[in-house]
């Protein structure tokens, strides 16, 4: 609610257009290209008015076809410019999957550094907005163990324009997932000017004594809710936003398991082989000893997304959350 | 004489049989349809028109989730829906309410789809249509494969498919079709092409002359048929309907169709094409409206009437009203239904979640979970 | 070694070829499929003689593109046909993702089980054979996060046949991967009848009393190399060969961890991700109580899979998998 | 009078301007190239044969790993790399040693690569030649991607990309051509269509009469040529290196090159092509080799007699010698690779992997790492 001269007060897809304006007028090597991202101004408007202001050849509409916006735009980068793709929802990234895990992922190792990747794949992402069938996949797993990619879930408007812009400086390519569940949940002051949030880094949202949340992406609501809702019952809760999953902060995951000594992770995604586990596996390697109670997941069921008269019933919410984060505080 | 097939012609020669206002178009040959096929043909277009804006306005009120309109539509989906045997199948991308009610499937289940519930995914099992793809051209392989099928066990299925102009496009439709192909299978593929992939025309999809003329690559015959004309439609997808079952000598079995249309609407209901296309446009492609062209036609050959023309507006409202009426009082799927049908036995992990909702919808209740 | 007369000795590639000649026999549904399947006899000779068995309408020779391959059979099996694609390697999986994700994997829930798919996706995968780039991939928990997959790995002969024959007889999709660094490494007798070995259950191949190690496919040797090393130093290590990795047997698992308290996990896989941190999660929901020490990941790093002059470095062998249960053991 | 381009005629038409004898075919015109560019042609036809042998019969010694040979296939190589000028940019697939040669990255690097060593996948700067793509079709959307990122820039480079028979197929063959005709991109779509995709012949990968023709689907032109004819190879590659730079009015930049040829040998030498295809097919197609075909032309144009092929024929080996020699000398990589290039900043868990990695072999040593 900031009022300040330099500072807007922005939605998180108004901040992901913010962001992409100041990268494109910063760096004249940066394009936008997807389906609907011209003319259209982007399904969820996150690249309106970009097309006006840069033109048909730096806001590029393409044809529908995910492997070749993704393959182009490598070879783009490759030649020297920096793409930044988006893909209409993380549910369509998969024709394109080959192009991201086999090239964008592996060019730098397989060129010896000759050739780089420099693209940001944006992608709406995640559940809770009433969409059609594969609208709501939160599958970020798939990225985060293939190396060679970053990974990036903003929460928050000013993150996402920070995160973002430095995403599309990084030298390596990075998949930005958004989630669209609160593109327009609230709104936040971000600086005019272009800045950069350093990816890799964890943000602390609460800070508490005993027990650390660890979450991400619009999952952080619900969790701050929970935590709040567990101060009133006198247990004090850390969240701590994970923001870049790959590389992950550790140790501020480490840092803050260490303090408390018990967590809950929580995700959208399906629960097995969802990055809950990679998130445990780390911090039992770590702090085995600092560890009181098992660590719990509050995540997707191990089913399909499924079409949204249920989609309520499949997403974390802030009962269940608090009821995670009881387990692991009351075992 | 065997008059030379329209799947021969040139895919740039468009076929047409009703002119603008129903006229038959000079040398052009009406199919062979009954009076009363004719009719329901025309019933059908009115059920399609009639039912789209009442889903659309579902939608505006709340009362359903995202919807594709069709309005514009509906000759290509009635000419072709009809020109199909019982036994043959339909593999459907997301737009064909329509094309689904004529092959058999209830209006209320496709209501039910965009309310969001899986059941309404589901077609009756003597109803032979294929759950909705959502994902743009993925179903196409599914329909070369099932036409394979067919054909190695002997049957004299014919598989149809509908996909859009963005969809030719995509990897897909070009794996799906090179199979198709190679293994010369009784499939016709159906292109809806209603100019705009979202908010990007036919012309910066893809720089070929033609959609049709894609089959080229594939070995076998594209053509290009006026989309809004449903006596077209009908006779060529029953002349590859026919090639596909019993194809001449020397000729591959399948078809592309590029059926010119034109979605007089909306994307979808979350959609505002005024920000990517005239009003003029739209307009200019109403006077090829299927509706009172066919009406036009069947007055001509009276077997229409004012009269009849009431009596099929109330019968088609009636369906609509019924078809909501259905939809809305089916029950909500049960939480539960989240873990039914993701294998044929439920895994140990999926029983445990099962029972972790139900005991968290018994602690703390659905209000509370959902507030 | 057996010289039974009703079992031959065989290696697990010709175990893979056996188990599909007997399925094909037993049931004309079955269908062998992909590129170089048919008159080649498959690039590691898995089908060899099929085609000359059942036929070129059995046996098929497809056109070079795996979302077509997967994506017909898709629709065959929905057909009515119970076909096994192979993808000549894991590493070309890709193109055909989407099919396998958005489709295979969700044909039952979409349709509320009116249309199901019965497909088994066979591929060659692991490294260990001096294979150019992309050959040599690890990448089962991509498929294992997939809610509606099923996920099968053999390390022997035996196992390859009958899981594979439960696979194919499976109502549902299963992604059956064959460490390809062990398809001619051993024999072993392997009944000629049919017979299924059922999915969804781990096989212990050592029985210990000090710690678990939880493994599978090409991994399983060095770990039992390593666990005999160990047992000359007194330590008696547990070995728990898991096989399907999707469901995974956390019965087996968790009884055999709460038994010795200590474990490691191996696998080919990059370590971030990978499915050793859904096991240890698993485990820490399940026996943290039980829990002497940190339990080890001895994977692959996180790198792409190198050309081979470094893929020795890259993979977990004897000395690494015996330094990390030696870890856990003296934590 | 300007002669009709090759690019406009029927795809079905092959250019060819030898005939299996190394004559001019009636009606051909001969390249304008000079008597030492015909000879340097020559010269790195033969080269590409002694490496293609020597190349193999490393593998067979242990010396290097899988090799995919190239034998039979040196006229397309040669041809279409000679046609492109010092800027433009050459995106390879992975069995075109003789071409990257061509265009100035060292054999040496190349058998690097094939001995397992990523060092031989980085090309010098001032080579512009891509890294090979081993999986199929993959490097077509980056090629129309580098070309159509050149075209932004308002450079003058064209972009050439490699690619099989079996690699149509592939939705992203369809994909990249197909955004290359939308952003009409300076780009040349080189199929070495050498009859095999492993054990799939040409005419069960794709039903359609050429391969050359699928370029009307994308809108641009296609064009067959003999590929075991350097002459006709060079000609059509520079026709449509030059339509990609400077288009006549109405035209698009892209080409689809259709080289029809023939592999020689094993598709890869772990490949046992006797067990899909008959020694007859392959005597058959030797009677193409471009070779003996360009031997002979030189031969009868007096630029090429008995001693000059014996001091080509002894710098070739000389050449090959010193390439395998330079690879077989430079030290393996250091295991410490495998961390150097993830990244352009080894992250915090990269770095305590190398470190373990420095530990483990240490505490072990290499040997006992690897007994
Ligand atoms: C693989 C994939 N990518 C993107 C989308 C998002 N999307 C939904 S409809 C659509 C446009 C489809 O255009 P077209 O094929 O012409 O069919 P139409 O909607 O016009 O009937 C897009 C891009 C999708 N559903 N699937
Ligand atoms: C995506 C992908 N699928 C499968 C393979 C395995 N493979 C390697 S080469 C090859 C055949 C390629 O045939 P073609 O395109 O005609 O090229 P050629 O080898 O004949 O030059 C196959 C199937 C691969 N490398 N990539
Ligand atoms: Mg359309
Ligand atoms: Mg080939």
């Amino acid at each position: 609610m900031s009022t300040e001269r330099s500072s807007q007060n922005l939605t998180l897809v108004q901040a992901v257009r913010d962001g992409l304006y100041g990268e494109m007028a910063r760096d004249e090597d940066v394009l936008v290209m997807g389906e609907d991202v011209g003319r259209n101004g982007g399904v969820f408007r996150a690249t309106q008015g970009l097309y006006e202001e840069f033109g048909a050849d730096r806001v590029v509409d393409t044809p529908l076809a995910e492997s070749g916006i993704v393959g182009t735009a490598i070879g783009m980068a490759a030649y020297g410019l920096r793409p930044v793709p988006e893909l209409q929802f993380a549910g369509f990234m998969y024709p394109g999957f080959d192009q991201i895990v086999s090239h964008a992922a592996r060019l730098r190792t397989r060129s010896r550094g000759r050739y780089t990747c420099p693209i940001t794949i944006r992608a709406p992402y995640g559940g809770g907005i009433r969409a059609p069938e594969h609208h709501s996949e939160s599958k970020e797993a798939f990225y985060t163990h293939e190396p060679g990619l970053q990974v990036v879930v903003p929460s928050t408007p000013s993150d996402a324009k920070g995160l973002l812009a430095a995403a599309i400086r990084d030298p390596d390519p990075v998949v930005f997932l958004e989630p669209k569940l609160i593109y327009r949940a609230f709104r936040e002051a971000v600086p005019e000017e272009s800045y950069t949030t350093e990816l890799g880094t964890a943000e602390r949202r609460r800070e508490g004594e005993d027990v650390s949340v660890f979450t991400w992406g619009a999952m952080v609501r619900p969790t701050m809710e929970a935590a709040e809702e567990l101060a009133d019952e006198g247990v004090d809760v850390e969240v701590v936003d994970l923001r870049t999953l790959k590389p992950m902060d550790t140790d501020a995951v480490v840092a803050s398991f260490e303090k408390t000594g018990r967590a809950a992770v929580v995700h959208e995604a399906p629960k097995t082989g969802g990055l809950a586990g990679e998130i445990i596996a780390t911090i039992q390697e770590e702090s085995l000893l600092y560890q009181k109670a098992p660590i719990a997941r509050v995540t997707g069921f191990d089913v399909p997304f499924p079409l949204y008269a249920l989609e309520d019933y499949y997403l974390p919410e802030t009962a269940r959350i608090k009821d995670g984060i009881t387990d692991a505080v009351e075992f | 004489m065997v008059p030379l097939s329209v799947l021969q012609r040139d895919p740039d020669d468009r076929v047409q049989i009703l002119d603008e206002d129903g006229g038959v178009v000079d040398g052009a040959t009406v199919p062979d349809l009954a009076d009363d096929e004719f009719v329901e043909m025309y019933r059908y277009l009115k059920l399609g028109r009639h039912f789209d804006q009442r889903a659309v306005s579902l939608q505006r009120q709340g009362r359903m989730g995202t919807y594709p309109p069709m309005a514009g539509q509906e000759a290509s989906q009635v000419g072709s829906a009809m020109a199909l045997s019982a036994g043959d199948w339909t593999f459907p991308s997301y737009r064909e309410h329509l094309a689904l009610a004529v092959r058999g499937w209830s209006l209320a289940d496709d209501l039910l789809y965009w309310m969001g519930n899986e059941a309404g995914n589901a077609p009756p099992e003597d109803v032979k249509v294929f759950s909705m793809a959502v994902p743009i051209a993925t179903q196409i392989p599914h329909a070369t494969g099932a036409a394979w099928a067919a054909k190695l066990r002997g049957e004299d299925t014919v598989v149809l498919t509908y996909f859009g102009d963005g969809a030719t496009s995509e990897g897909d439709f070009h794996e799906g079709l090179n199979f198709a192909g190679v293994f010369d299978v009784p499939a016709v593929f159906f292109c809806n092409n209603n100019q705009w992939a979202i908010s990007l025309p036919r012309e910066r999809q893809t720089a070929s002359a033609t959609l049709a003329g894609k089959a080229d690559a594939y070995g076998f015959d594209g053509v290009q048929v006026d989309g809004m004309d449903p006596l077209a439609v009908y006779q060529v997808t029953q002349e590859a309907v026919a090639k596909a079952r019993d194809p001449p000598e020397g000729d591959l079995r399948p078809t592309l169709v590029e059926a010119v249309q034109y979605r007089f609407g909306a994307h979808t209901t979350a959609d505002d094409p005024s920000v990517y296309r005239e009003d003029e446009e739209v307009e200019r492609w109403k006077d090829k409206d299927p509706i009172p062209r066919l009406e036009g036609f069947l007055r001509e050959r009276g077997v229409l009437d004012d009269e009849l023309v009431v009596r099929i507006e109330e019968s088609v409202s009636e369906e609509v009203a019924n078809a909501i009426e259905t939809a809305e009082s089916t029950e909500r799927p049960s939480p539960e239904e989240l873990f039914a049908n993701v294998y044929a036995e439920m895994p140990q992990r999926l029983e445990q979640q099962l029972q972790y909702l139900r005991d968290l919808r018994e602690r703390h209740g659905d209000e509370e979970l959902f507030q």
